[in-house]
Formats: C-alpha cells, structure tokens, sequence
C-alpha cells in the first residue's frame, strides 16, 4: 500500500523477544527516526515466504530457517546475531521413564521437531550417548504440541525450546541435555533480504543504532526492558526474568560479532563460527533430504556489510 | 342388514389458522361401505380423508374408527392421494409391493400379487417404469394400485381417476367394485364425477362450498353387482345424478340439516 | 412435535446438561484438570481475557478483527458461490470448464496454501480474507449447483414458456428452487468461513480469535484454548441460528408439496 | 445440452488451458519462479519425489497413509452422519438436544482442537481420524437434516397409511427422498476430509501427504509444496468424480418429478 | 372463412429410448381453432404438447409454428402442465402475474389483471394463498390463470379442468370460449372428457393407444356462440359425443389413414 513504513520487520508471537518488544514499546525506534512496521509471524518458516515475496524486509530468526531459506533459493542475508543460546534448546525426560543419562535414551519415545534445531540436537545428543537413530523412536511434533504430548504421557523425553520445554520441566521433568552440555550451538539472528540490506543502508543503520541501545539498557535497568514483554506474555516481570536467565543468552557486542567466534573478520565470513555451523546444519539438512543440494558458498548467508558500517561510524 | 358402524364423526371441525375448513361434520360410515364425496373444490374433501387418515387430527369434534379415536395413520387406512405421493425411487412394481414389502411378504407372493394388480389398474408390462417415466393417468393408477395391494380395511380415494380416459376409467370402477365385493372393505371416494359417484358408492355426500359442512346425503338403491347388471343408462340411475347435479347447483343450505340428520343404519 | 415450550426447554437442559457432567467428572477428579480444566477455569479464563484483553489487546478488538474477516469472505462467498453454482446448474457447458479446475481445488487443505498466499497476496489482510473466501465460496457453490438440480424441470419450462428470459429464469424460479439447498450451502460454509479463521491467521499478525487460539496453544495456556474455542463456537452458534431463523421464513414452502 | 464428446473436450481442456496460461506467465517471467515455479519445476519435482519418496519414505506410503485415514474417517462420518441427520430430521425432541452441542463445534476450527486431541486421545493414529471423522460428519448430517425436511410430507403419509414402521419410514422413504442432499453432503465432507489431512497430521508423525505439505512449506520447498497439493487435489478429484457417477445412478430421478 | 395456418406438423415422431411414443403425426392447425385432444392413458397427448411447446424436440419429422420450426419454449405458446408446475414460491397471484412481471408490467395495471383473471378462475380473495395452501383444483385453476393473463398466441392445456367440480368445470369451460372469442388465440385441449371437448372445439383428435398414431378426427359443427347459446343436451352434441365414445371404444386402428389424411382447410 501507499503507506507502507520504509523498513518492515517481521517478529515471532511465539518466541521470546524481549528486546524487540522494548525498543517498539519505549518509542526507541520513533525516537531514532525510524519509519518502520512490526508484523507478527506465528513462527520462523511462517516469514520466509514473506520474505521472498518482498512482504518484509528483515526479520528475526532461530538460525535454521535462515539456512533453509538461503539454502532453497531466497535472497536473505544475516546481518546481525542478536543472540547465542546455551541452555534454551533442552532435552528434558519425565522421571518415569528413568532416563538419567544419554545412553537411557536407547528404546524411548523422543518427541522432536523434524528437521529443526532440536532434530539436530537430539541426533548430536544420541551419538555422544553412543545410540543409534534407529535404537529409539523419535515422535515428530510441533513445539506447541510436545507439552500436550508430555502430558498425556505419549512420549518419555522430549528435545525442544523454550517456553515449551519448561512446561515439561515444571511438570517434573529432569532436564539430560542441553545446546551446552552437547557443545553444540543455536542462535537467534536478524536476517534481511540482501536487495534491502543494500539499497537501504540508512534505515538499517538506525535499526543497529537502537538495537545496540536497548540490549545496553537491559544491562542497565533489566525490569525496564521486560516489561514490555512481560505484558505481551501475561507474565510478572520476575516469570519473564526466570525465563530468559534459563535460555542463559549471550549477547555477543557488534566488535565481537565481526570475529571468528561469531560472524567471522571483515571480509572473511567463511571462517565465522556461524558460517562453519551453518555448513555443518546444511550437510544435516541435506542428509534428511530437506535440502536438495548444498549452495555454492554458504559465506554468502553472511552480510557483514552493516556492522562493518556501523562500526566505522560509532568507533 | 344393516353393515356395522366402522367409522364414526361427531361434530368434526377442523381450521387452518383463523379459516374454518370443515364445521362440524357429522357422519356415520359402516363396514364395507361405499361412500363418494362430492363439493366444490377447495371445500375440504382433502381434509376429511387427511383426517380420517390420521395424517391431521380434528381441531374440534370426535372422529372414531372401529370405536377408537385416530390418532395415527395405519394400514387398515389406506389412501390414495390426489397428489399422487409415488416413491420417485421405486418402479411402478415396487411402489405397488411397498406395503407388502413392508410386512415381510414373501418376495414371490409379492410377485404375484404386483403382477395381478398392474394387470387390474392397465399396466401389465409397465411395471419397470419409474414414476418420471410415466404418464399422469399412469402415475395414478399406480397409486391405485398401491392401495389395492395393501388389503385396507379402509380405503380412501381422492379422485383416483381423474387422470385416466373414458374407458380406462370405467374399467377401474368396475374392478373396484370388483374388489369391494370380494373383500368387503370400506371404501371412501372423492371425485367430481357425479356419475361415478352414483355408480359406485351406495351413498352419496354433498359437501358446501363454504363453512365446510355436508349438504346433502343420497342413498343409492341400485341393483348390485353393478358391474355387469347396470346399464349407465339405466333411468334411475340418470335420474338420481341429474337431481344430485341440482342440488350442487342450487347449493342449497337448507339440506344441511336434513343431511346431518341423515343416518343409514 | 413437541410444544414450543417444551422444545426450549430440552433446546437449554441439553448443553447444561453436558456442562453439568463435565463439571462433575472434574469435580470427583474423573480426569485432570490439566487435559480437561473445569468450567468454572475456563470460565475465570473467559472473564479473565474479557476484562483484561489478551496479548496485550483488548478481546473485542480480537472478535472484531476476526468478525470481520469472516463476515466479508462470508458474503463474498455467499455472492459469488451461488452465482457460479446456477450457472453451473443451469449451464453444462460453464459447468464442464469448471469442473477440473474446481474439484482439484476443493480438497486441498487451507494450510498447504498459507505459504502461497503470502507468497501471492502478502500478509495483510487480502490473504486472510481470500483463504476463507475461496473455501467457503466452493462450498456454496457445490450446494447451489445441487440445488439447481433439484429444481423439477417443469418449473422451468413453465418460466420459459410464460416468457421468462434466461436471466429471469435464473433469479425468479432456479435460485428460489434452489434456496433449500442454498440454505445448507450457507450454514455449511459459515462454519467453514469460522473454523478456517485459525489457519487464516497463521498468515501473519497478532489479532483475532485464531491467533489467540493458536498464540495459547504455541504457550499451552490450555484454558485459554479452551476460551478461543468457546468464543467462536458461541459466534458460530448465534449465526447460524440467525441464518436459520430467517432461511426458515423465506423458504416457507419447504416439504409442502 | 452439449454431446457427450463436446463435453468431455470442454472437461479436459480447461486446465489444460490453465496450465498453458501458467506456463506462459512462468515462461515470459511474468511471475517469478519464487512465487509461481513453472509446471515444469513442479513436474520434476513431482516426478522427484514419486521416485525417491520425501524424507526418505515412499511417496505411496505418504498417500497410502493419508488415504487410511481419511478414508476411514469418511466412512464412519457417512454411516453417524446420515443416522443423526434423519433422526434429527424426523424427530424434533432429538434435534432439541443435538442442537446446541454440535452447532457450537462445528465453527470450531480443527487446529484448535490440535493440543486437546493430543491430550485426550494421544498422538496415534485414533487421534488424526478423529479430527477428520468430527468435522466431516458435522458436515454430513447437517444436509441428511436438510434432506428430511425436503422430503414431501406426502411421501411419509403414504408410506405410514400403507403399513410402515418408523423404522421402514426411515429407511425406505425419508432415506432415499433426502439422498440428493445427502449426496451433497458427502461431496463436500469428502473434500473436507481431506483438506483437514494437514491439520491432523500436524498431530504428530512423519507420515503422510498433509505432513509432506507442512514439512515442505517449513523449509520453504515451495515445488514440494506443489506436489502434495497437486497429489490431493489428484486424489479429491478422482474420489468425488467416483462420488459423483455412483450417486448419479442411484438418485436417477432427480430434478424428474 | 378457413383460419391461416398456425401449427403444421409433419410426420412427427417422438420416441423414449426404443419406445416410440408419437409415430409419424401429421396436422394442421389454423390459427384461433381449438383443437382438443383425446386418447388413452399413456398414448403421448402430454409428449405432443411438450413438443409443440418446444420443450422436447421431435425424433424425426417436422414442426413448424408459423412456418419456423419449434426449437424452443416461447411466450406465444405457453402450456397450462398437467402436474401443476406453479411456483412454490409464489402465491396464488404471483403466479398469475409472473408473466406480465417478466414483461415489466407495471405493478398497477399487474394487479389489474390478477384481479379480474383470479375472479376469473373462482379464486376471488384466495390470492394471497401459496401453493401448499390450496387444494388440488384450486393449484390447478392458478395454473390455467397463470395462461390466460399471459395472452399467448396459443395455449397448451393439459387436461386443466380435471379436478375441479361439474359447476366450476362449467364455468371455466364457457370461460375459456368467451376468453378465446375476445383474443381469437389458438387452443390445444387435452382432455379425458369427451363433452368437454366436444364442448370446447372445432375440432377434436383422437390419439390411438399404441404407437401413438392419430386415431381419428371430428368435426365440430356446433352453432358460436357456444357459451349461452348451446345446450349441453343439444342431439347433435349429444350425437358426436356418443360417435366419438364408441370409436374410442372400438379402438379402431382402421380410423388412422383416414384421419392423418383429414384436413380442415
Ligand atoms: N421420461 C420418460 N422416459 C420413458 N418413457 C416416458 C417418459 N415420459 C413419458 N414416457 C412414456 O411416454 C408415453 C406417453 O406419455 P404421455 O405423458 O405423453 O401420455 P399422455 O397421453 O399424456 O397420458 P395421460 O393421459 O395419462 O396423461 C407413456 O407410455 C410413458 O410411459
Ligand atoms: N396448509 C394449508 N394452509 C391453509 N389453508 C389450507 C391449507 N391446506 C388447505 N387449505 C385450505 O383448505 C381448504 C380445503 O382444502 P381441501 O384440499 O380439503 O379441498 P378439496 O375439497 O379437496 O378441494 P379439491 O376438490 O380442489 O381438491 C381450501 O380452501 C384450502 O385453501
Ligand atoms: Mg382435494
Ligand atoms: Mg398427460
């Protein structure tokens, strides 16, 4: 339409954002000059369509589907990690089925989301509990059912996110596993289409400028930030802070993003740890035939570009 | 002798909202009995069979059959409709063997009885056709004849032949006297043939145009069986339907009372 | 038939009936609350979401969105279904040419066209509508056409040869021919319009009763499931009676013939 | 009336045209293929998955399994569907008591249902027919209900005066008087059976053509998409043409009377 | 004066399937006669009609309506239907005024007609009745009312007095001659009854049961006007009355030369 905001961001109702939920709440993005638009998406694969279809112009994910997006054909790029979880992704057994180890797992019912972070996660977590696949039945399910699924006593463990997976903990789960324990890695990235990352570098600079701004201020005054979505969640501000201390976030600051530990030294995003996960998930995507073929160059998923401009312009 | 009363109504009303259909109609009907209704249209001929039948109960007034009030359509009713009411799904055989079917007769007596009853109502070899492959004399008969199979105790006729030619006509009169003799049922006739109602019944009703009561009543002292002994022609037979033809057209109430009055046995 | 009086009376004690049992069954601890919570949960949820929004949005801007979502696929569908389908009925020829492409439609699941929608018609509210549209609309159409065919040829003729145009023949006796199938039609899709309303809103935004449905599932709020599912069962069940209520006084001559 | 062979062409030839038209618009880039792949695209990838499977599972156990399911679902929903319709058609007292409860589920959407059925029926195979089987009957007993009330007042008279029982009166008259509705409601509850099949193999599994559609719109294989709901939409069409050419021999005299 | 032509058949046929309802019909029919049509149950009268209304067309021969072939229903030929065919929908005056609505009759001079045309018909202040509210001859005469305010060129009548009484019946006939005194338009009669269309016609057909032949034709040379002039027990009337009974009854198939050879003009 004629009035369409100059940077439209799409956001999942059914993650956690708390960051996003501030900067829009507090007027942070007004206040920069930023004509922009939020639009809510169920969850991550909801926007990829939108995405190609020029719908929105940056969004945020879990990493994975950015890489299947890259990996299928759109024009996305990551720009910006906002986030690196240890604890948030958990494999989580319910006491009677008295799993207390990896290797427990062996002739039980996993519920996973196929072909997502957790499906990953479990496959890491059976080969360092020296299983096989086919030595447990794992139970395809949507994070949203797995808690039902728990409950109604389907299924004996079950690898998944949060909020979901703490519903399993406070029904008396044992948490086994987690992104940490396995030494694996999951993020939550801003990815934009790469058209818009380069034709519109001012509004992309402003949305870095308050971004960098709010996670500062949930340093600062944490109760201020979580508010906002504390009120989205229909939490107390304590619920809301007992929950992201539990995903146990890492905010890398944009200087360490463009390292190797992150999205790699300018210029050289292949060797960025995000790269090298992107390339490990994208042989595992392709061993379970979601992916047809691995794309030329997976540093291509990188953007580096923004925080590159950011950075010489707030030295 | 006198045959034994099988149907009686007292002082029968029936209304449609605020419009008075039937006025207390009064009659007594004995067991095999033959009896034509004739009135105008649109003077609740319909009705009285619909009520008779038990498909409506009277809004006012008693209506007995074999002493018992009606309450429900059953089997010792049956009607044929002037509607028609065929079994769209049912070829004309099967719509004859539908009461037979539904007392579990046996599928080859079934046979037999649709087989002499599509012969009686001129059908023979028309028995596989579909009510919409039919003509509106032909449809009819089938409805005739799905009565006629039924074996009632009653049956209730509205204008079962208006459809059919001159001949065939004649001919279904005289095998329905046919039948009544055989089986003594009570048989109900509404047409707007003053003729066929003189020829068949032994009593003849006229109702009124409005108020929906009985105009008059005619015994028929004609000589049975009818079917071969009476000349159409015969004098007292011309006679008794020219002096019912003028009552019609007088439309007379004054013979309301006289015919209410009126009881055979 | 029972009195109108007595037809209310068993209409009412049904459902509370049923709200009694389930009652009990919570109550005497028959099954948990957690698969099934009681009423009197659900209904601390329902007052809860009244008063105090959900989300962060008031409920009436959640029921208004979704009302008017459906209400105008609604009657888009019912528009555009009962012409396609008398045309159909009437008109071999524009029934063939439909046909395939119709019927390899008709089966496919809403969901499997939310990423297409948003590939096609973006996130706003066309998609939101067309998705409810398009299922519904087939359904009118489907029970139109049936209703055509059900219009006893005689009728027709008698239009024709009393003058009718074809388009006359069209409005004045197949449509009212039709309308007793056309009544089912509508009720069908009015359901159908509602109960595709949680897939439309998995096209993108945080407003109606789908997405509070789906939202409190994604967060296994189960009471507030259960107020998602109260609220449109009841919307649904107030607007098919108002359908049939006035159905009902204008195909008066229904199994009279 | 157009002949047979005429009619036939007309068939056929219509989504051939539209296919011609979308190859053209794909061919001409008048769409991107990120919106709209060419039906050459979607073609191999069809022909892809026929001989390789999806996620590593034949093609034909995903139609197979889907297939069991809403085939069962379907046959169940006929027989309940028709028996309520005319009880409720016939009896007034019993649609008092179903009306309440059965007119608040059926705008419920199926989705809604997701966590509850996993709750209360588990996340086997009972759970994802009786997603289908609920919705579909709905469907079918509202327009069995319909087709009592079209039923000629007459018809059941005449049958009652010659000598039926209820029981025959059911079967033998308001039965087959009400099948043209019932035929509708059949039609369109079949369709609807299956466009729930993504719905309820969201109930967990890795089986099935509506968990091939929802696995391949998450990662955004938009051809794959094409292919489960070209392969559905194949399976709808044949199944109501089947549909239709049965009830066409049994309802001969439609429209007729 | 012989009227112009109007209807020319020529060696119609008509045939369901393998069984040949019409067998090579031949006609001619000039314009403001009436022609009534006799025959057994089932012999094709309706099937004539339906092709004469252009609702079916035939197997094989030809029919011309003013020199064009009939291919299909038109205003100028509009059909009283033996089944009724109103329109549920409608009541008793909207269904006579269906044809001057599709006209876009003003709604005044509409209400005009429906009056004068329900007085008509005996239907005075049942106007407001539907369908499903009238009896079995009232449904019919709205049917035949439904014709008349239309003004066609011809009118088709499929034995349209069938269930109405001897007084309306009688009414209606001399109705209907007045009628077609005033507009000079062509009558096809179907009837059953032979004084009916003895009555009514200049000429009367006579249908052969099997193979649909014309069994024999008449000619009605009663003085005009019949409606007060003519008594119904006239011997000549009378006399043409029992020579068609009796060739009805014979059936004789030796008639049908002579008829398809006969012609009026
Ligand atoms: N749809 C049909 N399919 C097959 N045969 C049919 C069909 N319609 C009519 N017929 C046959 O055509 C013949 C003539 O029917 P038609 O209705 O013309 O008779 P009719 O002379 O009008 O009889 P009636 O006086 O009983 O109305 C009948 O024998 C009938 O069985
Ligand atoms: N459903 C109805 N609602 C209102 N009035 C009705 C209804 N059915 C019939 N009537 C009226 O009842 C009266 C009697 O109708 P009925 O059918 O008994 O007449 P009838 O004597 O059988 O006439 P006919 O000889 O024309 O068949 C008519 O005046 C009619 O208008
Ligand atoms: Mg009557
Ligand atoms: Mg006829």
């Amino acid at each position: 339409s004629a009035a369409e905001a100059k940077l439209r961001i799409a956001w999942q109702t059914g993650d956690v954002q708390t960051i996003l939920q501030y900067a829009d709440g507090a007027g942070l993005f007004r206040e920069a000059g930023l004509d922009y638009s939020l639009h809510a998406f169920p969850a991550g694969p909801a926007i990829l369509p939108a995405l190609a279809a020029r719908e929105v112009d940056i969004g945020w994910f879990g990493e994975f589907p950015t890489i299947t997006g890259y990996a299928n054909g759109i024009p996305l790029a990551v720009f910006l990690i906002d986030q690196s979880f240890s604890e948030h992704v958990r494999l989580v057994a319910s006491p009677e089925s008295g799993i207390k180890t990896l290797a427990d797992l062996k002739g039980k019912k996993i519920g996973v989301t196929f072909g997502s972070t957790s499906h990953h996660h479990i496959l890491v977590a059976l080969a360092q509990g020296g299983l096989k696949a086919e030595e447990v039945t794992l139970v395809n399910l949507a994070p949203a059912q797995i808690p039902a699924a728990y409950t109604a006593k389907q299924i004996d463990a079950a690898f998944t996110w949060e909020p979901n997976i703490a519903k399993l903990e406070e029904q008396g789960g044992v948490r086994i596993a987690t992104t940490a324990s396995l030494n694996n890695s999951t993020y939550g990235v801003w990815a934009g289409r790469t058209e818009y990352l380069a034709a519109n570098k001012d509004e992309v600079q402003k949305f870095l400028a308050v971004w960098d701004k709010a996670v500062d201020r949930l340093g600062a005054a944490p109760d201020e930030v979580l508010q906002y979505e504390a009120k989205r969640l229909e939490k107390s501000p304590a619920e809301i802070r007992a929950l992201v201390a539990r995903q146990k976030i890492v905010r890398p600051s944009y200087k360490e993003q463009l390292t190797d530990a992150y999205l790699g030294t300018p210029g050289k995003p292949q060797d960025g740890a995000f790269v090298k996960h992107a390339a490990e998930i994208g042989a595992f995507l392709l061993s379970l035939e979601r992916i047809k073929a691995l794309p030329a160059s997976w540093a291509g998923l990188v953007d580096q570009q923004p925080l590159i401009d950011y950075l010489k312009a707030h030295p | 002798m006198a045959p034994a009363p099988l149907l009686e109504a007292v002082d029968v009303s029936f209304t449609y909202g605020a419009s008075t259909v039937l006025d207390r109609v009064s009659f007594t009907l004995g067991s095999s009995e033959v009896v034509s209704l004739l009135g105008p249209s649109g003077c609740g001929k319909t009705t009285l069979l619909n009520l008779i039948a038990g498909f409506r109960q009277p809004s006012s007034g008693r209506l007995l059959f074999d002493g018992a009030p009606i309450t429900a359509p059953g089997p010792e009713r049956a009607v044929v409709f002037q509607s028609g009411a065929l079994f769209d799904w049912l070829t004309a055989r099967q719509n004859i063997e539908f009461s037979l079917s539904c007392r579990g007769v046996a599928k080859a007596e079934r046979r037999d009885v649709s087989e002499h009853v599509l012969e009686l109502v001129g059908l023979k070899g028309a028995g596989g056709l579909y009510p919409y492959e039919m003509s509106g004399g032909m449809r009819q008969r089938v409805g005739v004849g799905r009565v006629i199979a039924a074996r009632p105790r009653i049956m209730l006729m509205d204008e079962p032949f208006a459809a059919v030619d001159v001949q065939t006509r004649e001919a279904l009169q005289e095998e329905l006297l046919r039948i009544h003799a055989a089986t003594r049922c009570t048989i109900v006739f509404v047409t707007h043939s003053i003729e066929e109602a003189v020829f068949l019944s032994n009593r003849v009703f006229v109702l009124a145009k409005r108020g929906g009561t009985f105009d008059a009543a005619f015994d028929v002292a004609l000589p049975a069986p009818r079917w071969d002994g009476l000349n159409r022609l015969d004098p007292e037979f011309l006679r008794l339907r020219e002096r019912i033809y003028l009552t019609m057209k007088a439309g007379s109430p004054a013979a309301t009372t006289g015919a209410r009055a009126h009881a055979l046995t | 038939m029972p009195s109108p009086r007595s037809h209310l009376a068993l209409v009412l004690a049904s459902p509370l009936m049923l709200l009694l049992a389930w009652d009990g069954a919570t109550r005497f601890s028959l099954v948990e609350q957690i698969l099934l919570p009681a009423p009197a949960t659900i209904g601390a949820a329902l007052w809860d979401v009244l008063t105090r929004g959900y989300a962060g949005v008031s409920v009436f801007v959640h029921i208004g969105t979704s009302l008017w979502r459906v209400l105008t696929a609604f009657l888009l569908a019912a528009f555009v279904g009962v012409s396609l389908g008398l045309l159909r009925g009437l008109y071999p020829r524009i029934d063939a040419v439909c046909l395939v492409p119709f019927e390899l439609i008709r089966p496919i699941p809403p969901l499997a066209f939310i990423p297409l929608f948003i590939l096609w018609f973006g996130i706003g509210e066309v998609s939101k509508v067309l998705i409810i549209f398009y299922y519904a609309m087939l359904v009118v159409m489907l029970n139109t056409q049936a209703g055509v065919a059900s219009c006893p040829e005689d009728k027709i003729r008698a239009a024709r040869s009393l003058g009718a145009s074809p388009w006359q023949v069209f409005w004045r006796v197949v449509f009212p021919a039709s309308l007793p199938h056309v009544v089912v039609g509508l009720r069908v899709a009015l359901a159908a319009a509602l109960s595709i309303l949680v897939a439309s809103e998995l096209l993108g935004g945080d407003r109606g009763l789908g997405f509070v449905i789906s939202d409190a599932s994604t967060f296994f709020k189960t009471a507030d499931v259960f107020v998602g599912i109260v609220l449109i069962g009841l919307i649904g069940l107030i607007a098919d009676r108002a359908l049939t209520f006035t159905a009902r006084r204008i195909v008066h001559w229904e199994g009279k013939t």
